[in-house]
């Protein structure tokens, strides 16, 4: 079951796309846990994930933090801290 | 009510469209964020050291996260209708190419009292501005850069949890 | 800018003559007051007792002190000027004979800071309850009687007094 | 030099008038003594005025207190607290 991996803003274009569908193994439990499967893929996705301060992470579409599980999860998304308004 | 659109919106029209939806409020607070022209850090410059040339912005994109934007929207507004006791509110937020003074963003609250639509309407904004997922970035003559997020928002944001935990410690 | 006047006043309108006098400010706040239908002690009382018959307001009526009204609002709007840093400002407000849903008083403040739009617009709505000459008299069913200033206002126009002071000591 | 007295609200209904023009003599030099003289015009004077905690006054269209001077003043208004906005 691929989990649909999506990335905002500057991350975004520094991995040089929006949207990834990736099957983790069972011992990717967390945020972080995905975020060191993510950093292998290309010097691309270690440049964007690279300083964590600068990012931040929602999981099926609600804020979580690093710990956060992501068992059953069919959305993970990495973007900077927000600036609407 | 929560809109999210890359069309334009008159403020106006929306804020008499709410008025007239809700007669018996005695106290409708509203805000609107508007594009400004020249950038976000040059503004404090421009204060201390009016010498330093102004960034010209000419186009703000907003992206935003289809889906998450009208559901974390939704989370706020529930949060501030849990908060104060509110006849009614809106919020409108655009995304996509915008042009410095276009609105982006509008909060109506309508309230018995007034201190509850000005509470509302302003927590609303301090929320959205830190939890909904848009992320600005200025066009100007010397290229294009993301916005940085500013501590501040996270300062104004932040009170309203310390004035929650205050109110249920008294 | 201050209006105080007889005729009705379009509350869109006047917002968007306003935003488009201030298309470099981020943050524009404002505030409409309007006249219910049914009058102010009576609010609370549906709230507690549902069953309590409500006294529908079929008109309401505002005197107000010609000359001291304008200078007063003047005071207000200088006050919140010296206070936050703004680009603009305009108070309306009508005075005469009003039905239920018409707005009684505007309030728009423009700035570069969302916090300084909302707290001058909020500031400037508890000065003028406790300070601007007007007088409401609502006209129901049982006749017309002059509505009784409320220690709450009082109590929202004293916070600024602690503030300043507060701000002072710091 | 009369001093132009204005009442509004239920103290003008009270007192019948919201105009009165008044020649106070030298003696009278607060807000405090011009009332005492008001008082003694009516019974309706005497009625509208007789609870000033109900009752707030500007002189030259400025809030004072019940101790200000109104030595020079042109205008006197007696008016029960704001409720606009």
């Amino acid at each position: 079951m691929a989990t649909t991996v999506l990335y905002f803003a500057w991350i975004k274009e520094r991995i040089g796309t929006g949207e990834e569908h990736i099957e983790f193994s069972n011992d990717v439990s967390t945020v972080a846990d995905a975020i060191g499967v993510l950093k292998q893929m290309s010097p691309q996705h270690a440049d964007a994930l690279h300083d964590m301060t600068r990012v931040r992470v929602a999981v099926d579409q609600t804020h979580v933090s690093f710990n956060a599980s992501i068992k059953n999860a069919r959305e993970i998304a990495f973007f900077p801290p927000v600036t609407g308004g | 009510m929560i809109r999210v659109q890359d069309d334009p919106f008159d403020p106006g029209a929306e804020l008499n469209t709410f008025l007239a939806r809700n007669p018996n409020s005695g106290g409708v607070a509203n805000f609107i964020g508007q594009v400004r022209d020249f950038n976000s850090p040059d503004i404090d410059n421009i204060k201390s050291s009016p010498s330093l040339p102004k960034e010209m912005i000419s186009s703000l994109e907003l992206e935003h996260y289809p889906g998450m934007t009208e559901k974390e929207l939704r989370r706020i507004c529930d949060d501030a209708k849990s908060r104060w006791p509110l006849d009614d509110m809106i919020v409108i937020h655009r995304y996509g190419v915008m042009t410095p003074g276009d609105p982006i963003v509008l909060v109506c609250t309508a309230a018995t009292h007034r201190g509850d639509a000005f509470a509302a309407c302003e927590f609303v904004m301090d929320w959205l501005k830190t939890h909904a997922p848009f992320w600005k970035r200025e066009h100007s003559s010397t290229g294009a850069s993301w916005v940085e997020a500013k501590a501040v928002d996270d300062d104004r944001s932040a009170r309203w949890n310390r004035s929650a935990t205050e109110s249920k410690n008294k």
